[in-house]
C-alpha cells in the first residue's frame, strides 16, 4: 500500500486494464502527450494504435467511440472537460445512452467517456461547469465521479470492464488529492456508495470534492457535538439508494450536498428520495445546499462563494437539526 | 445508364436488391396511406440504385449506418422483410422487438449498425466502426449513408475529417437527392456538388449518377478496395431523387403547399432507377423478362407474407419496457 | 372568443409578435414552408428578410440566435425538436445561458429557442424525448411548456418580449388540442403557474401533456370522493414555487407528475422543494410519477406504456392519501 | 516582407497596435510566473500581426468574436488595457466584474463579442452578428477569430456554411499557429492549408502570411469590403506561430515532455511579427525610430499603470454573484 495520488491512481487504472484486455484502447484529444495528466505514459507503453491523439472535434470522436464498442472494442474516450461533452450531447444521449434499448438489445456498449468536472481551476464558466446531473437524467447511462485516489483507481476499472456506456468524471480539483491505494488489484463495484463517516444525528450525502467539504463540515461540527454521517455515493448513476435510506433510517436528517445547480440536479434527486421513500423516518425537512443558480464565475473569490463550502454544509446540518435559526 | 462489362449474375443481383426495396417500400406506402403503420415514415423510393449499388459492394460482415430513410439501406445489405415489416408494425416480432419502428431498423447480424432519427447521427458511428476494423487488422470497411442535408451538419465535418485523418475504411456516401425536407438542397449550401467537400479533408470526392445502378456499383467498389487497402475513406455523391414526399402523408400534412416544380417530378420519374435498370436488363437481353416477372412475383409475395407475418405478430409485452436495458 | 387549436395559437402569437415588433425575426428548419404549423404563413407575410430557412446546422444556427440577440434583433429560433436541442447544447449552455453573467452584464440576450417536447407520434426515442429538465438546471435560461391554446399563446408572447433566452417547448401531442383564445391581446407573465381544477385533498403538479393526463385522473378520482387540485405550472424555470407550497399548506399532500424520466428531472425538483419548504404541512410522503427509465420506445403500446397514465397517477393520488396499499 | 504602398500612418496604426498586445502579453506571462494570476492564460505573442492586421481593416462599430487565446483580439480592436488586466486579476473593474477571466473578456461598447473557453464557440455567434447587420441594414461586418484546431470543430462547418447560405457579412479569420494544443495542425487534418474548406461552402479561401502585418492588413480588407458590399463571407487563412507554449505554466504542467521541434521554435522566433515590423519600418525610414522607442515606453508604462491598476482594485464583493443575472 502507497500513498498515492488522484491523477496516479488514474494513471495505474488505464495501465492495468490496458494490459489486462487488448480490446482497450484510448482515443481524445491530446490522450498522447497527456494534457490530462492520467493519460501520461500510456502512448509509450501502448503505441500509436492503442493511444489515439484526434482532431478537436467532441462530437464524430464520441460517435466513434459508440461505433468502436458496438463492433468489438472496450474504448476509453478522453474529451477533457466536463463541458466538452455538451458538443457531444446528441452521440451520448441518442447513441450511446440508447442504442442497445432501441435496437432490441442487439448490441452492447463497452464504453467509457472520462471528462474532468466541477470548479477548483479558477478557469471561467467554461472550464468549470458541473455535468453530472444531465448524464444522470439519461436512462441508460452510468455515471461516476469518485472522490479519493483509491476509490478512482478502483471505480475506474470496474467502468472499463462495464459493458454499458460510463460518464467517468474526475473531479477537477481532486488531481493532486493524496491516499492510499493499494498495491494489489482490486475494483469497486460500480453503484456501491460508501460511509466516509459514520455518524447519527444527520446524514450529509455527497459526491466528489463535496465529499471532502462534508467531511470538514462534520469535523468542524463534532466540536458542537453533533455527529454528521457521510456518505460518498461514488456512482450517480445507478445510486446507493438503500445506503441512503438506511443511514436516514438511522439518523433521521438528511442534508444533500451537490456542486451542480440545484434545479434539476444531483441533490434534488437525493432529497426527492428520501422525502418519497423515508418520510416517517425524518424527524427534519431534508436540506439541500448546491452551487448558487448563476454560471460559475472566475474570480477565485467568487467561485469559492458560488460552490458549497463547508460552513455552508455546516449551518445546514445545524438547520436540520434545529440548532440554528434559518437565515 | 452506364454500359457495364458486369457479369449478369452481379446485374442481377443489383436489381433483385433494388426491386426488394421497391416492392417493400411501395406496400409500406400502402399501408401508411390505410393508417396501419404508427409513427413518421420515410419511403426509399427513387433511390435504391445507390443503397443497392453501394451494398453490393460489400461483404456480409462490413458495416452500414443509416439515416431516418432507412428501409432501404436494410434491404440492400440483406435485410429480412418479416423481421422489417414487424417493427414497422411495432411487434415484438420486429428488429427491434417494436422499441426502434421505422427510423431505428439495426441488424447487427448483417452489419446494420442501424437507423437514425437525428440527422447526420450515423456518421460518427460509422466512422467508429472503421476505426474498429483498423484496430482490429481486419479488412472490414464502414459504410455511413446521409442525405444532403446532413452534409451540412457538424457531424458531416467532424466525422470525415476523423476518418481521414486516421486514415479508417469508411466510405460516406451522400444521398443527394436534392432535398432536405421541404428545403433545396441548393438553398441550404452555396455549391452544387457536395463531393466538392471531400478536398477539405485530403480524400477523393466521387459524383456518381444515383439513380444507374450501374455507375454506382462500380464507384462503390473502387472506394471499397480503396478503403480495404488501408488508403483511408472515399466521398460519394450520388445524384439522386425521392420520387415520393420527404414523408408519408406530407400533402395532407403540408395542407396543400407545393414545394417541387412540376418539372422535377418528372425529370424523377423519368430517371427512375429501377425501371432504368430494368429497362437495361431487358434491351441488353440479359435475363428473359419472364425470369425478371418471376423475380418481382417472388418478392411481391414475400412483401405480402412479410405483412401478413407483422399482422399476425404479436405486440410486444407491456413487461418488455424494462428489457434490453443494462447488460 | 373562439376556440382555436394549440397550433393555430402559437401562429398568432407570432403573427402579433412579428407585427408589433420588426425586430422579431424567425429562423430554422423548414419555417417558410412551416414544418412545424406553427409557423405556417409568417413568410407570406413577413417574407425572405423576417422568415429564414437555414441549413439543418442546429448549433451554428443557435449560436447565430445568440449573436443575433446580442446585436440588437429578438430572434424566435425554431428547431423543430426537443432533441434536436442536444446538439446546439454547448450554445445554449455556454453562450445564450451565460453570456450576459460571463461578461458582467455587458449584454442581454431577447431570444426564443423554439422545439417541440414530448411523446405522442410514436416516432421512436429520437423525436419522442421530454428535453426541458436539462434546460432548467441551466442558471439563466427561463423553460416554459405550455398545456392549452390559451396558455402558449399568451406564454410565447411574454417569451418574445423578454430579454432573456427562453427555451419554448410545444407539447408534440397538444398541437390539435382546442380552447379557448381570446380574441383581444393578452399576455402571461412568466413564471406563473395556474390551478388548472381546484381541490383540497391532493395537490398534483404538472406541466404539459400531463396536465391534461393529471385532469383526467382527477375527474375518476372525483368518483371517489377524492379532490384534487391540479397545479399546471405553465413556466418550468423560473416556477411558481408559492403557488405550490401554498396548495400543499391545504392539501397537506404532494404528487408530482413529469414526462421526462425521473432522476434529476422536474418531478425530483418539485417533489425536493415541498419536501424541504413545506415539510410540515405534509401529511405522507411526497410521490413522483414519471416516465419509466429507459428510452422511449416505438410501439405506440410501449411507448404508452412509458409515459405516465392517468391511472398511474390516479394511484399515486391514492396511494399518498392511503386508500390505496403501494404496490 | 510585402512592400507595401500604405500610407505612414496605417503603418503605424498596425505597429502600435500589435506592440500593444505584445507588451501587454509579455506582462501577463511574467505576472503569471509569479503566481499572481488565477487560471489559465493563452497568450497571443507572435500571432499579433493577425489580430492587428484584421482589427485595423474594422470599424468601430464592426464586430468581433474570439477564443481562449483572445488577450490579442480585444486589445486590436482598441480594448483597454486597465479594465483587461483588472479582469485578469478577477477584480470588480475588470471588463467582466471578475466573472469572466482571461477566457471571457468581452468589451460590448467596441464590438468585441467575447473570448470563449470553447474551441469553435465564437463561430456561430459572429454568424449571428453578422446575421443582424444583415438585417438591420447597416454596413457593419463580424468577424469570427479561430484557430487551426477549432477548423475541425463542427461549428466550423456549420457557421461557414451558414454564412455561405444566407449570404452574411461574415469574415472568418482561421489562426493557424500549426498546433492545437500539443497536436501538429497536420495531425489532426489531412491537408495542409484550411483555406481550401472555403471552396466547400463556396466562399473564397486566402492564405495570408500571419506574421507579416502588412500582408494581413490588405488581405483583411479586401474581405471587410467584400462583405460590405454584400458578397458574403470570406475564410481567412493566416499562418503564424505562437512564440510561446499552448497556455502559461505549461513546462512545469507537462513535466518535462517536448512537442515541439527546435527548428520550429527558431522559425516562429525568425518571423517575429513585432520584430519584422519594427525593422521594416526603420529600414524603410517610416518613423525615426526615437518615435517608435518613445511608443513603445509609452505602452510600457500604460501596462505598468494597468497592473496598478488591477492591483489597487477592489475584489468583486460576494453579493455580485447574483447580479448580471436575468434582466
Ligand atoms: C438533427 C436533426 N435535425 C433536423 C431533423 C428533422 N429532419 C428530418 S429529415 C430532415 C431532412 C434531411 O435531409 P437529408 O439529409 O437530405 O435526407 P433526406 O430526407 O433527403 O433523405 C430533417 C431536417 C432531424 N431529424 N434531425
Ligand atoms: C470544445 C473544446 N474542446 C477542447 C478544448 C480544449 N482546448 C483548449 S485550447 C485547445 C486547442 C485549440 O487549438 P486552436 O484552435 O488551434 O487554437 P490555438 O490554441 O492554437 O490558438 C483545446 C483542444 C476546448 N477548450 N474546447
Ligand atoms: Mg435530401
Ligand atoms: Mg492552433
Amino acid at each position: 500500500m502507497a500513498r498515492k495520488t488522484y491523477i496516479a491512481a488514474i494513471n495505474e487504472a488505464l495501465f492495468e486494464e490496458m494490459r489486462r484486455d487488448p480490446m482497450v484502447l484510448l482515443i481524445g484529444e491530446d490522450v498522447r502527450i497527456g494534457v490530462f495528466a492520467g493519460t501520461r505514459g500510456l502512448h509509450k507503453e501502448f503505441g500509436d494504435k492503442r493511444v489515439l491523439d484526434t482532431p478537436i472535434s467532441e462530437l464524430a470522436v464520441a460517435g466513434a467511440g459508440v461505433g468502436a464498442a458496438a463492433t468489438g472494442l472496450r474504448p476509453v474516450v478522453d474529451l477533457m472537460f466536463g463541458t466538452f461533452l455538451y458538443l457531444a450531447f446528441d452521440q451520448i444521449a441518442n447513441q450511446a445512452g440508447a442504442m442497445r434499448y432501441m435496437f432490441g438489445g442487439q448490441t452492447r456498449l463497452p464504453l467509457v467517456y472520462m471528462v474532468q468536472n466541477g470548479t477548483g481551476a479558477s478557469a471561467g464558466h467554461h472550464h468549470s461547469q458541473s455535468v453530472h446531473q444531465f448524464f444522470m437524467n439519461m436512462p441508460l447511462i452510468k455515471v461516476i465521479m469518485p472522490a479519493t485516489p483509491y476509490d478512482v483507481k478502483g471505480l475506474l476499472k470496474a467502468a472499463i470492464r462495464d459493458d454499458n456506456p460510463v460518464i467517468f468524471l474526475n473531479h477537477l480539483a481532486l488531481g493532486g488529492q493524496r491516499g492510499e491505494v493499494p498495491d494489489e488489484e482490486y475494483l469497486i463495484p460500480i453503484g456501491q456508495g460508501e460511509i466516509k463517516r459514520s455518524g447519527s444525528h444527520v446524514t450529509v450525502c455527497s459526491v466528489g470534492l463535496m465529499v471532502h467539504h462534508s467531511l470538514k463540515a462534520a469535523k468542524e461540527l463534532e466540536k458542537e457535538g453533533i455527529d454528521v454521517e457521510v456518505i460518498d455515493l461514488r456512482t450517480l448513476k445507478p445510486w446507493d439508494e438503500a445506503l441512503v435510506l438506511h443511514s436516514v433510517a438511522k439518523t433521521g436528517r438528511f442534508v444533500a450536498v451537490d456542486e451542480g445547480h440545484m434545479v434539476c440536479g444531483a441533490a434534488s434527486e437525493w432529497a426527492a428520495t428520501v422525502a418519497e421513500k423515508a418520510f416517517h423516518d425524518l424527524k427534519a425537512p431534508v436540506k439541500r445546499v448546491t452551487s448558487k443558480p448563476v454560471p460559475i464565475p472566475f474570480s477565485p473569490k467568487l467561485e469559492k462563494a458560488v460552490v458549497p463550502s463547508p460552513e455552508e454544509i455546516a449551518d445546514a446540518v445545524r438547520q436540520v437539526l434545529g440548532t440554528r435559526v434559518p437565515a | 445508364m452506364t454500359v457495364t462489362h458486369l457479369p449478369t449474375e452481379k446485374i442481377l443481383d443489383l436489381y433483385t436488391r433494388m426491386l426488394r426495396i421497391r416492392r417493400f417500400e411501395e406496400m409500406v406506402g400502402k399501408l401508411f396511406a390505410q393508417g396501419q403503420l404508427p409513427g413518421f415514415v420515410h419511403l426509399y423510393i427513387g433511390e435504391e440504385a445507390v443503397g443497392a449499388g453501394v451494398c453490393a459492394a460489400l461483404r456480409d460482415d462490413d458495416y452500414i449506418t443509416s439515416t431516418h430513410r432507412g428501409h432501404g439501406h436494410v434491404i440492400a445489405k440483406g435485410g429480412d422483410f418479416n423481421r422489417m415489416m414487424a417493427e414497422l408494425f411495432g411487434r415484438q416480432t420486429g428488429y427491434c422487438k417494436g422499441k426502434g419502428g421505422s427510423m431505428h431498423i439495426a441488424d447487427f447480424e448483417i452489419g446494420m449498425l442501424g437507423a437514425c432519427g437525428i440527422v447526420g447521427g450515423g456518421l460518427g458511428v460509422a466512422t467508429g466502426a472503421g476505426l474498429s476494423a483498423w484496430y482490429r487488422g481486419t479488412d472490414q470497411v464502414s459504410v455511413a449513408f446521409f442525405g444532403d442535408g446532413a452534409a451540412n451538419e457538424g457531424s458531416f465535418h467532424e466525422a470525415l475529417n476523423l476518418a481521414s485523418t486516421l486514415k479508417l475504411p469508411v466510405i460516406f456516401v451522400c444521398e443527394n437527392n436534392q432535398y432536405g425536407e421541404f428545403t433545396p438542397a441548393i438553398h441550404a449550401m452555396n455549391i452544387t456538388d457536395i463531393a466538392q467537400r471531400a478536398a477539405g479533408y485530403g480524400i477523393p470526392g466521387v459524383i456518381v449518377d444515383g439513380t444507374d445502378a450501374l455507375a454506382v456499383y462500380p464507384a462503390a467498389a473502387a472506394a471499397v478496395q480503396r478503403a480495404r487497402q488501408g488508403h483511408g475513406p472515399t466521398l460519394l455523391e450520388a445524384k439522386t431523387h425521392r420520387r415520393g414526399g420527404h414523408a408519408e402523408g406530407e400533402i395532407a400534412f403540408l395542407a396543400g403547399q407545393d414545394y417541387r416544380l412540376p418539372e422535377e417530378v418528372q425529370a424523377a420519374a423519368a430517371s427512375d432507377p429501377v425501371i432504368r435498370l430494368h429497362t437495361y436488363i431487358v434491351e441488353q437481353g440479359l435475363i428473359p423478362p419472364p425470369q425478371l416477372e418471376t423475380l418481382d412475383q417472388d418478392i411481391t409475395g414475400s412483401v405480402a407474407a412479410a405483412v401478413e407475418f407483422a399482422r399476425t405478430s404479436p405486440e410486444p409485452e407491456i413487461a418488455s419496457i424494462y428489457e434490453d436495458t443494462w447488460v
